[in-house]
């Protein structure tokens, strides 16, 4: 295993105190447990947005940690959810008196976790709502299943409700707008290279040179399906077909189209993605009005891609574009 | 001759040690199905319980211990496995209530609450490939055996080869709960790493209470 | 190979292609000859920015194309330097009148090619000044050598001067302060990984499990030695110790800090080592005013990085701080 | 019997033949003490200049052959071999002129000017293990096989065979010009890419002018 860490078991440590070195300007951090909340927390009469979940998908969440996007972010460790006790403290720390959001991703730990979070929360007087992301649609949904994993969807639920928050709905509108992103958005990541967990030092799982795992998500987890690599082109449509035919997603539709890397793919890579992403969506007249492309929700060193579909309308748009500064997405400000 | 205390302080002591020895393996096994954290939030808590041990003192009971453990793993093990195994516990305690000994019948219904506070939390069901699967067969178990007249001894030795056999029984079915269950089809022909987890720890509560029972 | 690719040979087309398309608010892309020029070039009375280089350290150089920072990028093939053909019409698009800079990393190739548009542009009466970066303290600097490599103050010396000419400033002062900012940087890399040139299809060079390269550049060349892996800390120490001598850097200075990603490592990884090298200047008393830290000057998919240390002065905090609107950099609109 | 136009292009055909045929040999050679373009940048070059020879006319001279691979390389080349050969050709084709046949010595002068062209670019001076190490012997070797009354072809087999020498000579040696520099004492033991393309197109043109003798 070849990092760039010193002991495995301090590399969430270390790296969040590294992030607030960093980001000083942006965010504070308290180590106590562990938590990143916005220099100016909590803001009195604003409605708190706190995400988290494992570590290993930087810059998800820390890095969106900031004006209009995040109030706090609680990592747990590699690729586990966090416990409750940061959440809680993250709450607490977030809560301007409006509310607190909290954006969660559907998987089994990070839902338990913030549910326990919430209601300790609760207890002590904080109006805490819960949005659970679950945009991938490499995974079969029912009501008998632990349902859909939240994906790349997670940053554009964050990113539109931080928007909304810092505009002054809300809690109520705030998870609405969350809830309808999510609804509206679809998800699907393939990989060529597995990633290694630092305190596992093993791959997690393993590939021929030439095969790929299609339906990944963002734990270095094996996918659904294995296949031989293929030129970028097709790759690209195998992931856009199921999102398109689920929504689904129709002429006429507009469209935030975000392709995002897996952590180890060289931006170059991407933008070939992007290419015929575009043309695809441009042949079935669906129109992308907005677009985002990077690494933004990421499993470790992992090679690989994700892309996700948003249908937009004319105010997930407008929040979209308002203004947000954090330490890996900002504009307007 | 109820199991007490010495018998629920070594329990723990024993967790401990059997999770940091079978720590790789239940990384290795998490990893095929799921994302290979498995051994080390397991690790992390069972290691953060250890140095509370300390703080029990002389009036301390079983129940107070399992709460200790509860606590403790659900504010330091996290992923799906901390608030599964930190509700199971949690329910353990309050079924073993005040009771400085408990007798099969308690150690049946302490494994009930155990694995009801399992699924009420995790929704799963038997066959669902979790740690369930331990637990169901486990709970039938030390409930007949405690009717059957078994000691306490019998009624977790019972208990622990029901989970054995439960955690194996898990290999060919395909995950509808938790993680594995995002590899559909790809999920059969593993063990769930959550019922190999509950199995060493059943199977370090009947070798406490062997060890007692030895002294 | 691994890739998110087609055809190896249109690697640089179809990314520029895809870059374009995501960007069309910021850039506008020609393909024949390729170069990448902003929205709104040329722009009356303002010193057109040029760089370029070969492909593959992305987001340099088309990433920092847009306000504040350069107005035109000329990507070459993989880690080739583009000919002059592309870095004419790029001169050529950008030229309101008040010159055009060309910033140029120290590469034969890149010298030699900038070299020839340059005279080319002069003929066609354009004003062109040079400046070319040099701040790797892993090569050895002599006037019977190549020189130093630019890398990592490449990125800096892009935005500082792209913030003077945006105010502004005339040739003259634009070249001063390019040429102060890469006096004042100073670099050092390390890779853990090779990486694979598309048309080559093999790895750059081969490296044990337990082995790195200390003193990499940016276009895969194996470094100055060849070492163990050692703890974070240990590799953040190699690599500063030759930069803070060389300049020197020193006690009551004031520094830019910028960890760079080669592009496979994972942020966390970037993050762990900004924490070791801030406690390594805090201990020398040297003060990190600002800093960056990400992927922004890389080795297509190289896992590694590079540590830049630029000794900072009022006017280059202020040119720093000044707004910036490209794909890979953005603050303050 | 000196050299013209037929063997000019046929020049080109074999430099764009022996290039593609040693590609991968080119980029290997370049990985080990540069960035592994070398073999992909020349390739690219003269398989651009190819179509480009239907251009020429009745007329045309080796000048203007020379001519056209020189703007050929610098405008698809890139990287330091594109400037560096673009020069190269250039200043032979100013030295060949108008000349409609080259003997020895033109050939020797042609030589002499490509090599100078290299050296004023690139500064590089013999011994810094670059393609100036293949072109210096190439350029005295061609001179003194003029001045001992050989043929434009001698004279080219003569500059060729040097080169070869030339090239394998760059082995042991420490780069001081161009990526193999960064390296310091590491590029010792790899042969120089650029030293062996050039060997390749002077062997090329020596075997051109054999088939043109053949002919
Ligand atoms: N809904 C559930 N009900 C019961 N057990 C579950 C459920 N989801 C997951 N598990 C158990 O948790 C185990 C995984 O635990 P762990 O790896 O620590 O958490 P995570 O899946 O968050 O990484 C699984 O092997 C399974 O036994
Ligand atoms: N200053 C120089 N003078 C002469 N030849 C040089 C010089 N620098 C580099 N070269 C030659 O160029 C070759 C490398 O060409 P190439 O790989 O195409 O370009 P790059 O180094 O830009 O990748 C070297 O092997 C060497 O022979
Ligand atoms: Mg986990
Ligand atoms: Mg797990
Ligand atoms: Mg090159
Ligand atoms: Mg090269």
């Amino acid at each position: 295993m070849k990092k760039i860490i010193n002991d495995p078991k301090r590399v969430v440590d270390e790296s969040v105190a590294g992030f607030g070195a960093a980001h000083a300007d942006l965010v504070r951090v308290e180590m106590d447990p562990i938590h990143i909340v916005r220099a100016d927390a909590p803001i009195a009469g604003k409605v708190g947005i706190v995400s988290g979940g494992g570590s290993g998908h930087e810059p998800l969440h820390a890095g969106f940690v900031g004006f209009g996007m995040l109030d706090a972010a609680v990592p747990g460790a590699v690729f586990t959810s966090p416990t409750p006790d940061p959440i809680l403290a993250a709450t607490k720390a977030v809560d301007g008196g409006a509310g607190v959001l909290h954006i969660v991703k559907n998987y089994t730990g990070d839902v338990l976790n913030f549910e326990t979070a919430a209601d300790l929360a609760s207890v002590e007087g904080i109006d805490v709502r819960s949005v659970v992301t679950n945009d991938d649609v490499a995974v079969k949904d029912s009501l008998y299943t632990a349902g859909r994993r939240g994906v790349g969807g997670t940053v554009l639920v964050e990113k539109i409700a931080g928007a909304a928050a810092e505009r002054g709905d809300s809690l109520d509108e705030v998870a609405e707008v969350a809830e309808r992103v999510n609804a509206n958005a679809r998800s699907m990541g393939l990989a060529l290279t597995p990633c290694i967990v630092p305190h596992a030092g093993e791959e997690s799982f393993t590939l021929a040179e030439d095969e790929i795992e299609i339906g990944i998500g963002i734990h270095g987890e094996p996918g659904r399906e294995r296949i031989k690599l293929e030129p970028a082109d097709g790759l690209v449509d195998r992931l856009l077909a199921p999102i398109l035919e689920d929504l689904p997603f129709e002429s006429g539709d507009r469209v935030l189209l975000f392709v995002n890397g897996m952590g180890g793919s060289p931006l170059v890579e991407l933008y070939i993605a992007y290419r015929r992403a575009a043309e695809v969506l441009g042949e079935r007249g669906i129109e992308i009005a907005r677009s985002l492309v990077g690494n933004y929700i990421t499993s470790l060193e992992m090679q690989g891609m994700s892309i996700t579909l948003l249908k937009l309308d004319d105010e997930m748009v407008e929040l979209w574009d308002a203004p947000v500064q954090t330490a890996a997405l900002r504009w307007g400000r | 001759m109820g199991l007490d205390i010495t018998w629920a302080v070594d329990w723990v002591r024993r967790s401990a040690q059997v999770v940091s020895d079978h720590r790789i393996e239940l990384i290795t096994l998490d990893r095929e199905i799921g994302d290979g954290d498995h051994g080390e939030n397991m690790d992390r808590g069972f290691q953060a319980v250890l140095p509370k041990l300390d703080d029990l003192h002389a009036g301390s009971t079983p129940g107070d211990v399992l709460k200790l453990v509860a606590t403790t793993l659900i504010s330091t093990v996290g992923g799906a496995a901390g608030p599964l195994y930190g509700t199971a516990y949690l329910k353990a305690a309050v079924a073993a209530g005040d009771s400085v000994s408990l007798d099969a019948e308690a150690i049946a219904g302490i494994l009930t609450a155990a694995r009801d506070g399992i699924v009420l939390r995790g929704k799963a069901e038997p066959g669902d490939k979790t740690m369930v699967d331990a637990w169901t067969p486990a709970v039938d178990a030390a409930t007949a055996a405690a009717a059957d007249g078994a000691d306490a001894l019998g009624a977790l030795q019972a208990a622990a080869s029901a989970a054995w056999e439960g955690a194996a029984a898990t290999e060919p079915l395909v995950a509808r709960k938790g993680r594995a269950s995002y590899l559909g089809e790809r999920s059969a022909g593993h063990r769930d790493p959550g019922a190999e987890s509950s199995a060493l720890l059943l199977q370090a509560a009947a070798d406490a209470a062997a060890a007692s029972a030895g002294a």
